[in-house]
């Protein structure tokens, strides 16, 4: 029961889903629908385990009054506060309005905390990217080189600046352009790169999903044998 | 008023993200344990109206509806989503744990739906459709004659793209000739990594243009 | 979709989309197979993969955790689960050496089917008393929520070794770059094309698309895990040989420009077709 | 000041590198520097498409973004709406990502309440809203629009609208105009869209999307704007063909100066890194000898 069953359930699934592409009959044309569904609804009852485990952690934190302690309590209160907030859809005029309309204060602190806040973090990538370029882009290998060499004539290219460096070149050298120069790359040995790294991946995933469908690959399950 | 408030939080909690570059400190702490409550709760309410809701109880009673969605309400009852709810309660059996075991079924439902749809999605678009796209003359021809430069492009993607291939082998040594065809590989690969790397940069700095653009209307109402 | 094909048992159509799963399919099955049945089979070094061992050491050496992240996504996507088995593997390691592991997690399915893999692995290494749910925990569904998290807790805990394997999104050169200014070694691995230009430039090894997928096969040295990896060689071997016939007929087409040749190659290409 | 100048290199403060980041943002910002922009070939073929169209044409748009990505893509988004409505073309509005409407609803207030006030809704445009299901949402408009639209996005009958009559399937279109950040996005609205009904899609992505797509251009892709790099070059082409809207479109070119500051500044740092290293492995030699 603990691993035949579900290791029945895995193939089951897989496989119908596979099949369902070559099915052009219901119930197969809407499986991967349905299941994208169910899955979403198992991934809503997950959240219990989730946000149970948040709770926990973080009142213990508070409990046994842990190094930074205090903080914890402002993780928990914004949790208490937004979830409250968002599932009484508080400030609405009706039950049926948008859970995230204008009037709610679902979406007054969603528009105060969380979006600065992403918006934020994302674009620390500005700062990272730069410092990333100054250690990673040094001539060190062959291999180093051409990462180099690329990303500074896309980098160049992309900006009026690209296109005012290489302009005075005459025409029979234009392809050298630093404008046209990265768009040679992009759309060559940058797509023949991808396509490599493509094909590789599916083979990788149509690999490892059979593996899964077999059952030759369940450390997911938590090993353990039938008893 | 509500609006000044969100302008002024907003900016507040972006300086404190900000701090940390500098290094961490209790602005940036405070700002990071907010984000965490705030978006869980985000996340879950979001699910909770847009999944859990319409999918699971409108679907199996969607008379129970009657006042928060009239339009779910009026379908008819779709009994197989007593499934995804059988599951789902087999998933808080982990909450305890001389029953945890039984959720293992949940998984093995989740797991056998990842490996189905991957499996054909990756096989259909990203295996068979770039194989396809890189069936290519290496010989280029314009009008009249051999074209260059298409020439020289075609055998980049298609030498690329199979020296690539050749770097990913995993039941050969790179040695020998298969050492030679994968070093060209992983030198298209750099090349790769290095275009998207430039691309990248511009989108990165446009996002913290737009951050500073945000301050700025922020200094505007104060000054 | 019209009304006459919803009611076929077999859309006819993807007949050639059929052949080429069976072929791949088959290469894989009949790889893994062939391995149980006592082949050998011989797979060459992946450097990110010995590192993780190294890493492990150094982190055990020097008194600090080993932080691991398995990717921004949930137990639906194939990279995932990969990453919650490397962390399987892992986390043996992590037990036999006594090295505290992290894992935090932004999605509550990950954080519960990896906690019933680390404690797996820790039955397995011996060392169930060393085992805690604490070191794998839930933060957020937020992408970037959870950066925030993982980069205080780099910054305050400093783990000597962060391993980054599953699918990831802007988010991994943030990881990436705060990991190095605290000095841990890092390892990633990942199959978003879009993410490995920041791995490979940012990390001190990567794994590259599909060695991600190999990399479970690697660690536990399980025979048909490891037939596997040569039944995707197989694969690769089909998609080449594809390639250069299909090549080869087209420039045999451009260059004579005969009819005959134009429609076999036309033909040829078309069994890569995708029709809806 | 006793270390030797690789030493220094090497252990330069990255803070010192994101004070220069910042403020290669910021100054231009402050003394609101603008560069010239000049499109490109890539760019250009969608701003032709859409100038040879037809008045009454149908195109479709879908933003497909959220606000994260909105400093790349609502310029572009805008940019080809006005563009689309200033050729009096029919628009219909959706989106296959939840994060979605809100980008579209500041578009129609942006562009068509401001730009275009006398177009009527139903008839010269319409907002559909969003659609779950990713790419089987194209695959869904493909095969019954209407059946997947059967209201607009405020919930009116679909067939309420004179602008639906006569649309059956993503065919009917004359252009598809897919603004994405993602998954699902403009590979899918090709794969599943452009492709098999062919009409012709003209696309808008982040800088990072861009290098995947550059497989599709030009065959299945009609031209792709990257990033703001190609944001800015369309609103460029669009206000030199109608001057007067310079003021409303030219939010990505006036973004494209700090941009190209940061980029500068960037490949300084490069530079210098290089030379570092280069005077760093002359110090070893040295020291070898």
């Amino acid at each position: 029961m603990k691993t035949s069953v579900p290791i029945a359930v895995t193939f089951l699934v897989g496989t119908s889903l596979v099949l369902a592409i070559f099915i052009p009959h219901t119930p197969f044309s809407t499986l991967d629908e349905h299941f994208s569904v169910w899955f979403n609804i198992l991934a809503c009852f997950a959240f219990t385990l989730g946000g149970g485990n948040l709770l926990k952690t973080h009142l213990t934190k508070i409990g046994r009054r842990e190094r930074d302690w205090q903080y914890s309590v402002v993780t928990v209160g914004g949790f208490l506060v937004m979830l409250v907030a968002g599932l009484f859809k508080l400030g609405a005029p009706s039950w049926d309005y948008d859970y995230i309309g204008r009037e709610t204060w679902f979406k007054h602190i969603y528009d105060a905390t969380f979006t600065p806040l992403q918006a934020t973090m994302f674009s620390l990538l500005a700062f990272f990217v730069a410092s990333a370029s100054y250690r990673a882009f040094r001539a060190k290998t062959r291999e180093a080189t051409l990462l180099l060499i690329a990303a500074a004539v896309i980098l160049l290219g992309r900006t009026p600046l690209g296109h005012v460096l290489t302009a005075w070149l005459p025409e029979p050298l234009a392809f050298l352009q630093i404008s046209n120069l990265s768009t040679w790359i992009l759309g060559v040995p940058n797509l023949a790169g991808q396509r490599a790294i493509l094909i590789g991946i599916a083979l990788g995933i149509i690999s490892s999903a059979i593996k899964l469908i077999l059952g030759i690959e369940r450390s997911h399950l938590g090993g353990g044998r039938d008893a | 008023m509500a609006d000044s408030i969100v302008l002024w939080v907003g900016a507040l909690l972006t300086l404190m993200i900000f701090s940390f570059l500098y290094r961490d400190n209790p602005f940036y702490k405070f700002a990071e344990h907010l984000f965490v409550g705030v978006s869980a709760a985000y996340w879950m309410v979001a699910s909770f109206w847009s999944t859990l809701i319409p999918n699971l109880l409108g679907r199996l009673y969607p008379k129970g509806l009657g006042a928060l969605l009239p339009s779910v309400a009026e379908g008819e009852p779709n009994l197989w989503y007593a499934i995804p709810l059988f599951l789902g309660i087999l998933l808080l059996a982990r909450l305890n744990e001389k029953t945890a075991w039984i959720s293992r079924w949940t998984m093995a439902f989740v797991i056998g739906f990842a490996a189905g749809t991957n499996l054909t999605r990756y096989l259909q678009s990203d295996f068979v459709a770039q194989i396809k796209s890189t069936i290519l003359p290496i010989v280029g021809v314009g009008d009249g004659g051999l074209d260059v430069g298409l020439t020289i492009r075609n055998v980049v993607i298609v030498g690329g793209t199979l020296s690539g291939l050749v770097y990913f082998f995993f039941s050969k040594e790179h040695t020998g000739a298969t050492g030679r065809v994968a070093r060209a590989g992983i030198w298209v690969l750099m090349v790769t990594f290095g275009a998207a790397f430039g691309y990248t940069v511009m989108g990165r700095i446009s996002l913290l243009v737009g951050r500073l653009n945000f301050l700025g209307h922020w200094l505007e109402t104060i000054f | 979709m019209d009304a006459t094909s919803a009611q076929a048992w077999f859309n006819p159509a993807k007949a050639n989309l059929l052949v080429i799963a069976a072929l791949v399919v088959a290469a894989i099955v009949w790889s893994i197979a062939r391995a149980r049945g006592g082949a050998p089979v011989k797979i060459r070094r992946i450097a990110g993969l010995d590192a993780i061992e190294e890493a492990v050491g150094r982190a055990t050496e020097m008194g600090r955790s080993v932080l691991y992240v398995c990717g921004m996504r949930d137990m639906d996507n194939v990279q995932t689960i990969a990453g919650v088995t490397i962390l399987g593997a892992i986390a043996r390691k992590t037990a036999e050496y006594d090295t505290r592991l992290l894992a935090p997690t932004c999605r509550s399915l990950v954080m519960s089917t990896a906690r019933e893999t680390v404690r797996a692995s820790y039955l397995a290494a011996g060392r169930p008393d060393l085992y805690s749910d604490d070191m794998i925990y839930y933060v957020t569904d937020e992408q970037f929520g959870y950066v925030a998290h993982l980069d205080g807790l780099m910054v305050r805990q400093k783990p000597a070794t962060c391993i980054y394997m599953g699918p990831f999104f802007a988010e991994s050169l943030i990881l990436a770059e705060t990991g190095n200014s605290i000095g841990a070694i890092q390892v990633a691995g990942t199959a978003m094309p879009t993410q490995l230009p920041f791995f490979v430039a940012a990390c001190d090894y990567t794994l590259i698309g599909e060695e991600l997928f190999a990399a479970s096969a690697y660690l536990s040295r399980d025979p048909g895990m490891m037939g596997s990896l040569k039944g995707q060689d197989f694969g690769k071997l089909i998609a080449m040989g594809a390639i250069a016939i299909g090549v080869l007929l087209e420039t045999a087409r451009v260059l004579t420009g005969s009819g005959g040749i134009a429609s076999i190659s036309t033909a040829f290409i078309r069994l890569f077709a995708l029709n809806f | 000041m006793s270390a030797p100048l690789h030493q220094r290199l090497a252990r330069v403060d990255r803070r010192l590198i994101f004070l220069a980041i910042g403020l290669s943002v910021a100054l231009p910002l402050i003394l609101n520097l603008r560069l010239a922009v000049r499109p490109t070939p890539i760019v250009t073929k969608i701003f032709d498409k859409i100038e040879s169209l037809p008045p009454g044409s149908r195109v479709l748009f879908s933003f497909d973004y959220g606000p994260s990505t909105m400093p790349e893509n609502q310029p572009m988004a805008e940019a080809t709406l006005r563009h689309a409505l200033a050729k009096e073309c029919r628009v219909y509005l959706m989106t296959i990502w939840e994060t979605g409407p809100p980008q579209i609803v500041r578009a129609i207030d942006e562009v068509v309440k401001k730009d275009f006030p006398e177009r009527v809704y139903g008839r010269d445009h319409i907002y559909l809203g969003f659609k779950a299901g990713q790419q089987g949402a194209i695959n869904a408009l493909l095969a019954d629009f209407k059946g997947l639209f059967t209201t607009d996005a405020n919930g009116a009958e679909i067939n309420s609208f004179e602008i639906m009559q006569g649309v059956e399937s993503i065919r009917n279109f004359d252009l598809i105009v897919a603004i994405g950040s993602g998954l699902p996005g403009v590979k899918e609205w090709i794969q599943f869209g452009g492709d098999p009904g062919n009409v012709p899609v003209a696309a808008g992505v982040t800088a990072v999307e861009a290098p995947l797509l550059y497989p599709y251009y030009p065959r299945q892709l009609l031209g792709l704007m990257g990033g703001l790099q190609g944001a800015a070059e369309y609103e460029t082409a669009l206000i030199a063909k109608y001057p007067h809207y310079e003021t409303q479109s030219s939010q990505a070119i006036v973004m494209m100066g700090p941009q190209t500051v940061a980029h500068v500044v960037i490949i300084l740092f490069i530079v210098l890194g290089n030379v570092a290293y280069f005077l760093e492995r002359r110090a070893r030699k040295k020291e070898g000898r």
